[in-house]
Formats: structure tokens, C-alpha cells, sequence
């Protein structure tokens, strides 16, 4: 282990560890502030440093409010149920954790000072990335399930039970979404995904792609057990579902697994279908290409919170009947109306594609606009009667309905 | 609606509305800030009042003039014992539903504000821990001498004693209740000065009535000693 | 058909593995029990098996306290029952005791008297449909905008009773004192902007697809079921049942106002939800008319200083936001009442918990506890 | 008000009720209370398909003075006592004819209170008449689930009889408040 070796080791790592935990502070704060703010609230603004001569106080926004959590978690009793499974009930925490930060590593984040270590250690050069991606954050299904199970609660059981049967079969919409964009770009490196999108021309303003784009994220939200898929922990049904016996840091570390999870998996949607760093003025300046990426991530965390704020959550049946009979049929159809398309449009050219030009501009470039306009509409079309379609088929009549009045 | 997932889109429209609304009406949030000012304490215990009897250092907007809290006894101004309006009447200690009215009625009596000698009540304990705030006291008093105040700092690490307010702590001038409750302490000193001026009208009357009532019987005596010499004059 | 039959789940025996059922004590303390309630419930996977409800954890016998202290000293208990809506309470034991001696209440107070208690039927259907989105899973949003509205109502009852939720308003005869200048102006303005504040809370919750899935169809109720059980309020006219108090008694001055009764036929958890949300515009209507009648003069009858009935009995009933709230006296010439009992709307609606949620799951099980409306201290008395 | 239901025809089908007059009820022995109660409750005439209220009413031994005009014509008071019983009342309406109420009482001792459960009639019955097993004693034949309601299972006594004494409070503190409730029982008593 060669001195330098281990200084790029640190340089490609500790910023990792740097930011994004204080991202998750941000993310904290930016949650309760625009919850706050939907319901006609206020939010976390007294926390800040106390002007004790001018008698005031510096109120920050709030922004105090994040590090109070954190010391307060730090200062909280660390309760473990007397009969629990002592050993699991702390490894839950730590596995929900070290997967979320691993994934981190893969998204294609080249900060300025990354281009003068070795290519060994850059992460993100992995040719397998995406499928990493998916292996290693399949990890967190057993950490709710093993802190569902040690907390030797009922509640918590059920929680548990819960979060393996929808991380489960939500990881299936998930991965099939993210094969249609690599069927695209014919290669499983996330830094050459996020380079085939290089300009404007990012996925999602493709039919196939926009709608991949919005199953990858409604599966996204089930993974991470965002606002309408929170059961396994459902206040209203099972106290807190898996982390009811969880006090103290402990569970600020789940929180803080969530809260990255949260970041990687819409760092991913945001390579895979809103061209990683790609905007404008990123040819003037490489390093912005991070400051796009963090933007558009926050703006998916945004909408993250919006459907937080404001949808109810469904039930285990209604949820499995979701991924199943509707989410993968649809991906599974969107899959070959992305291969006929391609095969459409780029006809015999598709051998000579080279992957390192953006995809989009070459296919553009050689079909008239009225055919390629023609497939967009004829695609969506398809893919819309397809969702009408099974949505009738599986769910009972569901609407809203007229009531009589009596004198 | 017909497209699908509508109404949820409906719905978050109006989660945006009011999330962009509540930075612009003010009159949307409710919830007001109290002061943060660290050096502004809100008053812990009963006794902690600054010289100025029962003021709230707080804005009392927050406290309407309307609400109330827990009972006070009046006094008409001046040195408190000497214009008490209490008389230990004893009714609103029995009328009391959680029964947490203590009176012991005074032995010997005393001037009140109008002068006629008075009972007062020796000890009057509120336990301030068991009342209701309900206002059944103040309406079955006859002769208003108890109201509601709208203090409601009354917090205390003691946990015996600190609730019971004695006597002295309950007694509060009249103009202080103009100050907190400015409509009710008008309509009720409005219909005390009103009973009083009819009382007033009735003592005149019945003075009047008395008055014409002895000038008759005079002049009837009159005119009998009248008749009684003109028959004497006519004997002779 | 009266007693719905539990369809028998007996033990799991599926080939030789023997196991048993998850038995959950959802209660007392329990983030969706509105209070202090509690119910065994048996699970087989996540389906409801068996469910037995427990009550008693806020009982305070007020019948016994009530029956020890004089009429008017029990009026500030009732304010404790359904905490939610005092007025509502303070009126359905001032009309029973109002049976008891002559008195004649003056025109002011009967109008203020519906206009409160229609006010108060506002505050407790807009907090029901926070809470009951609350038991869906919305966090806390449609709760805040309820509470938003209801801060405005509570306002002006502070200003008219001195209290925002112990009124202590009503007395046997009129009111305890007429409401301040300007009181009238200011409902006025909360009512006339109630109906903009309902346009945007049914557009965010009417049509929403997830709320529509997870209530059609959730904890059924017949009509009959609904009749023989004694229902009453929002949740009899879910089912179908044209059944209202203000209707059929026309108690007090309900019978000068136009107003309509909506009522469903499913009778499932959507229907109590719609029919609370079209009962609210009704209140409004009913306000706007009893706004505009509001004469001048008196609030207080000529009633005796000493309350003291003559031997009598008494059933005095109103028609609660929660359902048919009564109060039954038994007067014996002294100023104590003899017997004092109060008819609980919610404890009543809870009788068919256990037939609602058989066979259910147990996210539906907080839902339609959270479509019934109960309040513990009307419960448990 | 909705209109009053007439009970005469009530009392001509079922010779065994009688129609108590000062307090407006309709007394049912507790042997044909179920018959009769079917009956209302499937008749046309009446359909009284709602029971609103059950409860319990506690009457102690007590005697009453009437006044009544004796043979000369006289007012004089007579002092009459009463025996002490337990009444169950029951207030059924109807909602399909939406008629008012008719007041139906069971009488029964207060020593070994037995009356005739009303759930297999109406189900409404069911939680009110396990409350007034709790709280006054009286015991429901043929009620599908008795068990006490308010109070916890171990509890011994019923709370809303009359002559119900209060166990030792073992849970009692010190506090200001029971000096004041002291000094009430000694000197006052609550009128």
C-alpha cells in the first residue's frame, strides 16, 4: 500500500463522508421548513446563537435546528428492549447505514480535485456500476427486517414484515426502469451513461425515457419508504413500525441511513435520466457539473417532501397489488417500445453508434422530424392506454360519487 | 377525474398554493410568536409580580378581554381590606361544582367602602389547582365581589402550597379589572350604579310616601283639634 | 337480522404447521384511538380476526357527581363530556331541564343558541377530517388547515363565552350573557369565508385516488344493522337512513331555517367522510339565515334563582355533531336531580365496531374507528 | 316535537303491563318483556325500531307525602312509604314512522336485580345494558356478553346505587384541596 495510494483513497473518500452527512443536516431542515410551510406553519426558527448582551437572539432560520437533533440524539438514553436480540437490535442501524454510504461512491460526481488521483480508486469508473448500485442497496431490506425482528415487539414485527414485502417487489419496477436506459447507452458505467447525455438531449424528454423516468421514481419513493408507501413505519397503524424501540443514536443512525438513501437513489435517477452533471455553462466551467447535480437532486427531494405533505399512505394490499399489476407490466411494455423505437429510428445505423457521443443527438440527426415526432406521440399514447388499461383491470370502481339530499 | 392519478395532482396544487400563500398572508399562520426575548420571563410564581399588581408583562393580545381564567376578589380601590366587597356570604363556596372555595367568616364587623359596618371574609383560599375557571361563582354573587381575571401564569415548582392563592394574592382593585375585561367591568359597574340609583328612587319614594303620609295625619289632627274648638266654642 | 354473525376464523392448521394468531392490544395509549381506548385485536397476517373493544380508562362517573350537586353546578361538567363541542352539550341538558319548569326563552337566545350550536357542529366535523386523514397516513396537513379554520370559530366563542373549548354558555332559560358589540359582524365575516376554506379542502381530498381506494368499500354498515343498533348522526345517514334531529324534533328554532340532510347509501368509511363534508355546507347555510334573523332584546328567561323542578321525568335529545345526544332527569323536588343520565351518541356508535372490521385489515380497522367520531370523555362519561 | 305514541293499544293486547301515569311509562313484567318488545318493534302500527335510551334508576325506601282531600273534603298530607325497587327504562322511537318516545320499564328488586336482556331486540341495547350491570348491579338474562364496562373487572360494588360508600382511597395524597374538602364536611353541609 503505497503512501499516495492511501492519500487518494482519502482524497476520493472523505469528501464523501464530509458532504453528504452535512447534506443530510441540510435535508433535514429543508424538509421540516417546507412542511412547515404547507401547513401554514412556521418551522424550526428558535433554534440559533443567543446575543445574550443585545438581549436577542441570531435566529439563523432555523438552521441551528439539524445540529440540536444531532446533539440532542447524541444525549438521548439508548433504550434496549429487556428481552431484545441485544447483538441485531445495534447491527440493524450500522446495516442500514454502510450500504446507503457504499452507493454513494458510484455516482458520477467528479469534483475538481478528482482528475489527479489514480484511476484505481475512482469508484465511479466501475464498469458494473448500476448493477453494484442495485446489489448493494438490496442490503437495506434486511437491516429494517433484522431492527423489525431483534425489537422483539409486535408492532415492530409487522414493520419489518412489511418493509420486506415492498422493498422487495418494488425492486423489480426499479431495475427494469433503469434497463431501458441502459439498453440505450449499451453500457453499465455510470459515468459513461451520464456522458451519453451530454447537452440537452437527457433522457427523459424521450417518451420511453419520461416514462421510465416516472416509474423509476414512484419505485424510488417505495424503496425508501417515502410519504405515499411510509408502512413500514405507519404512525397511525404500528406506533413506528421497525424503529418504535429504537432512542438515542441509534436512531438518528437510521435516520441518517434514510436520509442518504434518499440522496443516492435520486442521484441515480438524476444519471440515469437527467444527464448527471449536464447543464448549462458546464463547458466553461467543469467543476459546476457537481453544483447541477446536487440542483437537480434537491429538486427530486423537493418533490419528495411535496407528496409528503400532501398524500395519504396506502394500504399492504393496495401496495402489492401496485408494483405487481401495474408498475411491471408497464415497465416490462415500456421496454419494447423503447427497443422498436430505437430499431425504427436508427434502423441499420445501430451497429456504428458509438457510446461515447450523446445517443440523442446521433439518432436525431439522420430521421426526419415528422417520424420522430409521429413515434413520441404514438409511444406516449401506447404507454397512457396501457395504465388506463390495467389500472380498470385490477381495482374496483373507484369514484367519487353523488349523494341526495333530503328536505 | 377521467386522466389518471388527477386527483392527486389536484391535491398537491393546493398543497403549493397554500405552501406559496402562507409566505404571503400573514393572517394564514396561526401560530403567533410568543416573545423570544430571553430576559422577558413570563411571571413563574404568583408573588412574582413587578409593583404594578397583576399586569402581564406579555402583549396581551394573545389574551383576549373576554377570557377567563381564574377568580379574583374586587376591592373599590385604596388600601384592599378597607373597600373589600366580599361580605363571606358563603354562596359561591357552596355553589362551587370541584368545591375549591374556602371561606371563614370574619367575627366582628368592619366599615365597608359605603360605610355600614360589614362582615368580611377572614381567609378566602382558592385552590387554584382544582378550579374550573366555570364563572358559576361570579354569577351566583350577589353582591359582585367576585370576577374572573384572565391571568394564567401561575405555574409554581411548590406543589402544595404554590396553588392555594390566599386571600391577599385574589384581591384586586376594580380599575385593574377595567383594565383587563374594559366592556364586562363597564356593563356591571353600570348596572351596580343602576341598582343603587333605583334603590335611591325607592328609599325617595317611600320617603315621599312617609313624608305626605305623617303631613296628613297632621292636618287631619289639625282639623280635629279644629272641630274639638269649634265644639268646645259652641258649648259655651 | 339482527346480530351480524362473526364469520368463523378458527385456528390456523394449513398442512401440519400449527400457529397461532398476533394479538395486539391496540389501545390505551395508541397514536389513532382518539383517547383513551382500547381494543384486543387478533390477527391472522395482517387481517383482522376478532376485535374487542375496552372502555372505562376516562370514566369519572359524572352521572354520580351530577346527582350530588345542583342543576346549575353540573352545567360546567357537561362542557367535559364531548370536549369537542361544549355548546352542543350545554344545549341538550339545558333543553331537558327546560322541560322540567315553565320558563320561555327569549327569541335572541334561541337564534344564538343554533347559531353556536352550529358553530360548534363546524369545529367538530372539520377536526374529525383532520384526524381521520391523520388515521389514513396525510401527515398532519389537512389537520393544520382544520385547525387553521377552527382557531377562528374558537375565537369568537372566547370572545361570546370568555372560554374557547369550557364554554359553560348555556343556562336553563336563555343564555349566561349576551355575546359583545360586533360579535354578530365578525361571525358573519368567519361564515361567509367558511365556504371558500371547504372548496379547497374538497379539492384536495375529494377526488384523490389514494383516499378514494383506501375508504369505498372499508367497514360496511347496513341500513338495518344500522337502525337495530342505534346509530345515530353522520354515520346513520352514511347508510341511507333519512333520520335527523333537527328534522324530526325540530327542537329549539330548527324548523324557521331551510336547510337539506345529506345522507349515502354504501355506507362505508367514504360515505361518513362525504356526508360530514356535505353537512358542513348545510351549517354554513343554516348560520348565514340565523345571522341575518338575529333580533334585538334579552338572552336570559324569567328563570327561578333556585332551580327547584317539581317531581318529573324527563328525556331531552339534540341532534350532536357526533349523533343524538340526550339527557334523561328524574326531578324530586329538591335542588338535586334525582337521576341524571346522559345518552352517549358515541358510545353507542361503537357497537358495531366489531361487525365493521371483521375481515378486514388492520389499516382499516384505524380507519373506520377514525370514520365512527368518538370522543372518550363522552365514551366513558 | 314528533307526535306522542299512543300506549293504549299496548296495554289492551298485553293485560299483564300497566300504564304508570305520573312518570309517563309504560311497566312491563319482566317475564313477557322480550314478547312485547318484539312486538312493538315488528308491528306496523308502532315499528318502534330504535332504542335510543337504556339505563338504570336506583329508588331507596322512602315515604311520600301526598296531599290528598280526604272524605271531609280537607287537604291533609299523608305519609305513604314507598318499597324501595330498580327500575331499567327504556326510550324506543321509531324512525321509519318517526314518532316520539315511549318510556318502557322493567321493575325488580334491589336485592337480587333480574331483568329480561332487550339485545336479541335491539342491539343498540347491548353496551348500555352491560353499563347498567356495571354500575347498578341489576343482572340481564340472556344479554350475549355481560361483563363490566366502565369500571376494571376486579372492582367489587356498584357505584351509582344510592346507598354506595366509597372505598378507602389508597392512592390518596396530601394536597391543599383536602383541607378544603375538610372543612366542608366538618362545619357545611352541601344544601
Amino acid at each position: 500500500m503505497s503512501l499516495d495510494l492511501i492519500r487518494d483513497i482519502l482524497i476520493a473518500t472523505v469528501p464523501l463522508l464530509v458532504i453528504f452527512p452535512t447534506l443530510f443536516a441540510f435535508t433535514t431542515w429543508l424538509e421540516r421548513k417546507v412542511l412547515a410551510r404547507i401547513q401554514n406553519r412556521v418551522g424550526p426558527n428558535k433554534v440559533g446563537v443567543p446575543l445574550t448582551r443585545y438581549g436577542g437572539r441570531l435566529s439563523l432560520f432555523g438552521l441551528g435546528q439539524p445540529l440540536a437533533d444531532g446533539i440532542k440524539m447524541l444525549f438521548k438514553e439508548n433504550i434496549v428492549p429487556r428481552d431484545a436480540d441485544r447483538l441485531f437490535h445495534l447491527l440493524a442501524p450500522i446495516l442500514a447505514l454502510i450500504p446507503a454510504m457504499l452507493v454513494l461512491c458510484f455516482l458520477p460526481l467528479n469534483f475538481p480535485w478528482i482528475n489527479d488521483i489514480q484511476d484505481s480508486v475512482k469508484a465511479f469508473m466501475l464498469d458494473g456500476a448500476v448493477i453494484f448500485f442495485f446489489a448493494i442497496s438490496g442490503l437495506n431490506t434486511l437491516a429494517i427486517f433484522m431492527a423489525g425482528w431483534a425489537s422483539r415487539n409486535k408492532y415492530s414485527l409487522l414493520g419489518g414484515m412489511r418493509a420486506i414485502a415492498q422493498m422487495v417487489s418494488y425492486e423489480i419496477p426499479l431495475v427494469l426502469s433503469a434497463v431501458v436506459v441502459v439498453m440505450m447507452v449499451g453500457s453499465l458505467n455510470a459515468n459513461s451513461i451520464a456522458g451519453a447525455q451530454a447537452g440537452w438531449n437527457w433522457f427523459i424528454f424521450t417518451p420511453w425515457g419520461f416514462a421510465a423516468f416516472v416509474i423509476f421514481f414512484i419505485s424510488a419513493l417505495a424503496e425508501t419508504n417515502r410519504s405515499p408507501f411510509d408502512l413500514p413505519e405507519a404512525e397511525s397503524e404500528i406506533i413506528a413500525g421497525y424503529f418504535t424501540e429504537y432512542s438515542g443514536f441509534k436512531f438518528a443512525l437510521f435516520f441518517l441511513g434514510e436520509y442518504i438513501a434518499i440522496f443516492a437513489i435520486s442521484g441515480l435517477a438524476v444519471t440515469l435520466f437527467l444527464g448527471g452533471g449536464a447543464g448549462p455553462g458546464v463547458a466553461a466551467l467543469p467543476w459546476l457539473s457537481v453544483v447541477w447535480f446536487l440542483v437537480k437532486i434537491f429538486t427530486l427531494i423537493a418533490v419528495m417532501i411535496w407528496l409528503r405533505g400532501t398524500l395519504p399512505r396506502l394500504r399492504v394490499d393496495q401496495l402489492m397489488g401496485f408494483a405487481w399489476k401495474f408498475l411491471l407490466p408497464l415497465s416490462i411494455l415500456n421496454i419494447f417500445i423503447a427497443g422498436a423505437a430505437l430499431h425504427l429510428v436508427a434502423g441499420e445505423r445501430l451497429a456504428d453508434l458509438d457510446q461515447k457521443q450523446p445517443i440523442l443527438r446521433q439518432l436525431m440527426e439522420g430521421a426526419n422530424p415528422l417520424v420522430v415526432a409521429g413515434l413520441w406521440i404514438g409511444a406516449l399514447l401506447i404507454l397512457y392506454v396501457a395504465a388506463k388499461g390495467l389500472n380498470q383491470l385490477n381495482r374496483a370502481k373507484v369514484r367519487p360519487r353523488e349523494y341526495k339530499y333530503a328536505e | 377525474m377521467s386522466i389518471l392519478g388527477g386527483g392527486v395532482f389536484k391535491g398537491m396544487v393546493v398543497t403549493l398554493r397554500n405552501f406559496v400563500g402562507s409566505y404571503f398572508y400573514k393572517d394564514r399562520l396561526t401560530t403567533n410568536d410568543y416573545s423570544w426575548r430571553p430576559n422577558d420571563k413570563l411571571p413563574q410564581r404568583a408573588g412574582d409580580y413587578p409593583k404594578e399588581e397583576g399586569e402581564q408583562l406579555r402583549d396581551t393580545t394573545t389574551v383576549t378581554n373576554y377570557s377567563r381564567n381564574f377568580p379574583m376578589l374586587l376591592h373599590d380601590g385604596g388600601e384592599p381590606m378597607d373597600t373589600v366587597r366580599c361580605v363571606a356570604c358563603q354562596i359561591c363556596e357552596r355553589e362551587c361544582p370541584p368545591q375549591c372555595i374556602y371561606i371563614e367568616k370574619s367575627t366582628e364587623k368592619k366599615e365597608n367602602a359605603s360605610g355600614k359596618p360589614q362582615f368580611y371574609p377572614a381567609t378566602f383560599d382558592i385552590d387554584v389547582s382544582v378550579c374550573m375557571s366555570c364563572q358559576i361563582c361570579v354569577e351566583v354573587c350577589p353582591f359582585d365581589a367576585i370576577v374572573m381575571n384572565s391571568q394564567f401564569e401561575l405555574s409554581t415548582p411548590n406543589r402544595f402550597g404554590g396553588l392555594l392563592l390566599r386571600r391577599d394574592d385574589l384581591l384586586k382593585s376594580n380599575d385593574y379589572y377595567h383594565r383587563i375585561h374594559p366592556e364586562e367591568a363597564a356593563a356591571r359597574d353600570q348596572r351596580i350604579a343602576d341598582e343603587k340609583a333605583a334603590k335611591q328612587a325607592k328609599k325617595m319614594a317611600a320617603a315621599e310616601a312617609a313624608k305626605n303620609k305623617a303631613e296628613e295625619k297632621a292636618r287631619a289632627e289639625a282639623e280635629a283639634n279644629k272641630d274639638t274648638a269649634d265644639a268646645e266654642k259652641d258649648a259655651e | 337480522m339482527n346480530t351480524a354473525t362473526a364469520p368463523n376464523y378458527e385456528l390456523i392448521q394449513q398442512d401440519g404447521l400449527e400457529t397461532s394468531l398476533l394479538e395486539i392490544s391496540m389501545g390505551p395509549h395508541h397514536p389513532s384511538t382518539h383517547g383513551v381506548f382500547r381494543m384486543d385485536v387478533k390477527l391472522d397476517g395482517e387481517t383482522v380476526v376478532d376485535l374487542k373493544p375496552v372502555f372505562g380508562y376516562l370514566h369519572r362517573n359524572h352521572e354520580k357527581l351530577a346527582e350530588n350537586m345542583s342543576y346549575l353546578s353540573s352545567m360546567p361538567f357537561t362542557d367535559r363530556l364531548d370536549y369537542f363541542n361544549s355548546m352542543a352539550n350545554n344545549w341538550a341538558y339545558a333543553l331537558a331541564a327546560e322541560k322540567l319548569i315553565e320558563v320561555e326563552v327569549p327569541e335572541r337566545a334561541e337564534y344564538l343558541r343554533v347559531v353556536m350550536a352550529e358553530l360548534t357542529r363546524l369545529v367538530n366535523h372539520v377536526s374529525l377530517i383532520g384526524f381521520f386523514l391523520n388515521d389514513l397516513g396525510a401527515l398532519g396537513t389537512p389537520l393544520l388547515y382544520a385547525f387553521r379554520e377552527r382557531e377562528k370559530i374558537l375565537d369568537l366563542f372566547e370572545q361570546a363565552s370568555g372560554a374557547r373549548m369550557m364554554c359553560n354558555y348555556f343556562r336553563f332559560g336563555g343564555l349566561r350573557n349576551d355575546v359583545p358589540v360586533g360579535w354578530i359582524g365578525r361571525a358573519r365575516e368567519v361564515v361567509d369565508r367558511f365556504p371558500v376554506f371547504l372548496d379547497e379542502y374538497e379539492q384536495l381530498l375529494c377526488e384523490n385516488e389514494i383516499i378514494l381506494s383506501r375508504t369505498q368499500g372499508v367497514g360496511n354498515l347496513s341500513r338495518e344493522l344500522a337502525i337495530n343498533a342505534g346509530i345515530t348522526g353522520p354515520m346513520l345517514r352514511a347508510s341511507g337512513v333519512n333520520y335527523d334531529l333537527r328534522k324530526v324534533d325540530q327542537y329549539g328554532i330548527y324548523d324557521r331555517f331551510k336547510f337539506r340532510v345529506p345522507y349515502g347509501e354504501a355506507g362505508d368509511c367514504y360515505d361518513r367522510f362525504m356526508v360530514r363534508m356535505l353537512e358542513m355546507r348545510e351549517s354554513v347555510e343554516i348560520l348565514k339565515q340565523a345571522l341575518e334573523g338575529i333580533p334585538e332584546g334579552p338572552v336570559m328567561g324569567n328563570a327561578p334563582r333556585v332551580f327547584k323542578p317539581n317531581p318529573a321525568e324527563v328525556y331531552g335529545r339534540i341532534e350532536g355533531p357526533k349523533g343524538e345526544l340526550g339527557f334523561y332527569l328524574i326531578a324530586d323536588g329538591t335542588p338535586k336531580p334525582y337521576r341524571y343520565r346522559v345518552r352517549p351518541p358515541s358510545l353507542i356508535n361503537l357497537t358495531v365496531l366489531r361487525d365493521m372490521c371483521l375481515g378486514g385489515k388492520i389499516a382499516d380497522t384505524v380507519i373506520i374507528l377514525g370514520s365512527i367520531d368518538i370522543v372518550l370523555g363522552e365514551v366513558d362519561r | 316535537m314528533s307526535h306522542i305514541v299512543s300506549h293504549e293499544p299496548i296495554l289492551m293486547k298485553f293485560p299483564g303491563t300497566n300504564w304508570d301515569e305520573e312518570a309517563g311509562a309504560l311497566v312491563v313484567p319482566t317475564a313477557q318483556a322480550v314478547a312485547i318488545a318484539t312486538w312493538l318493534r315488528d308491528n306496523d302500527a308502532f315499528s318502534l325500531d330504535y332504542c335510543s335510551n337504556v339505563t338504570g334508576v336506583d329508588y331507596l325506601e322512602r315515604e311520600i307525602k301526598e296531599k290528598i282531600t280526604n272524605k271531609e273534603g280537607k287537604m291533609e298530607t299523608v305519609a305513604r312509604t314507598e318499597p324501595s325497587r330498580m327500575d331499567v327504562v327504556y326510550h324506543l322511537y321509531s324512525m321509519q314512522k318517526q314518532t316520539g318516545p315511549l318510556v318502557f320499564k322493567q321493575r325488580t328488586n334491589r336485592e337480587q336485580p333480574e331483568v329480561e336482556s332487550l339485545t336479541p331486540v335491539w342491539r343498540s341495547c347491548e353496551l348500555q345494558e352491560r353499563e347498567v350491570f356495571d354500575l347498578f348491579g341489576v343482572n340481564f338474562k340472556g344479554h350475549p356478553d355481560q361483563r363490566r364496562i366502565l369500571m376494571w373487572d376486579e372492582f367489587e360494588g356498584h357505584p351509582m346505587r344510592k346507598d354506595y360508600t366509597e372505598p378507602f382511597d389508597y392512592e390518596w395524597e396530601p394536597t391543599p384541596h383536602d383541607e378544603i374538602l375538610e372543612k366542608h364536611q366538618r362545619g357545611k353541609v352541601i344544601v
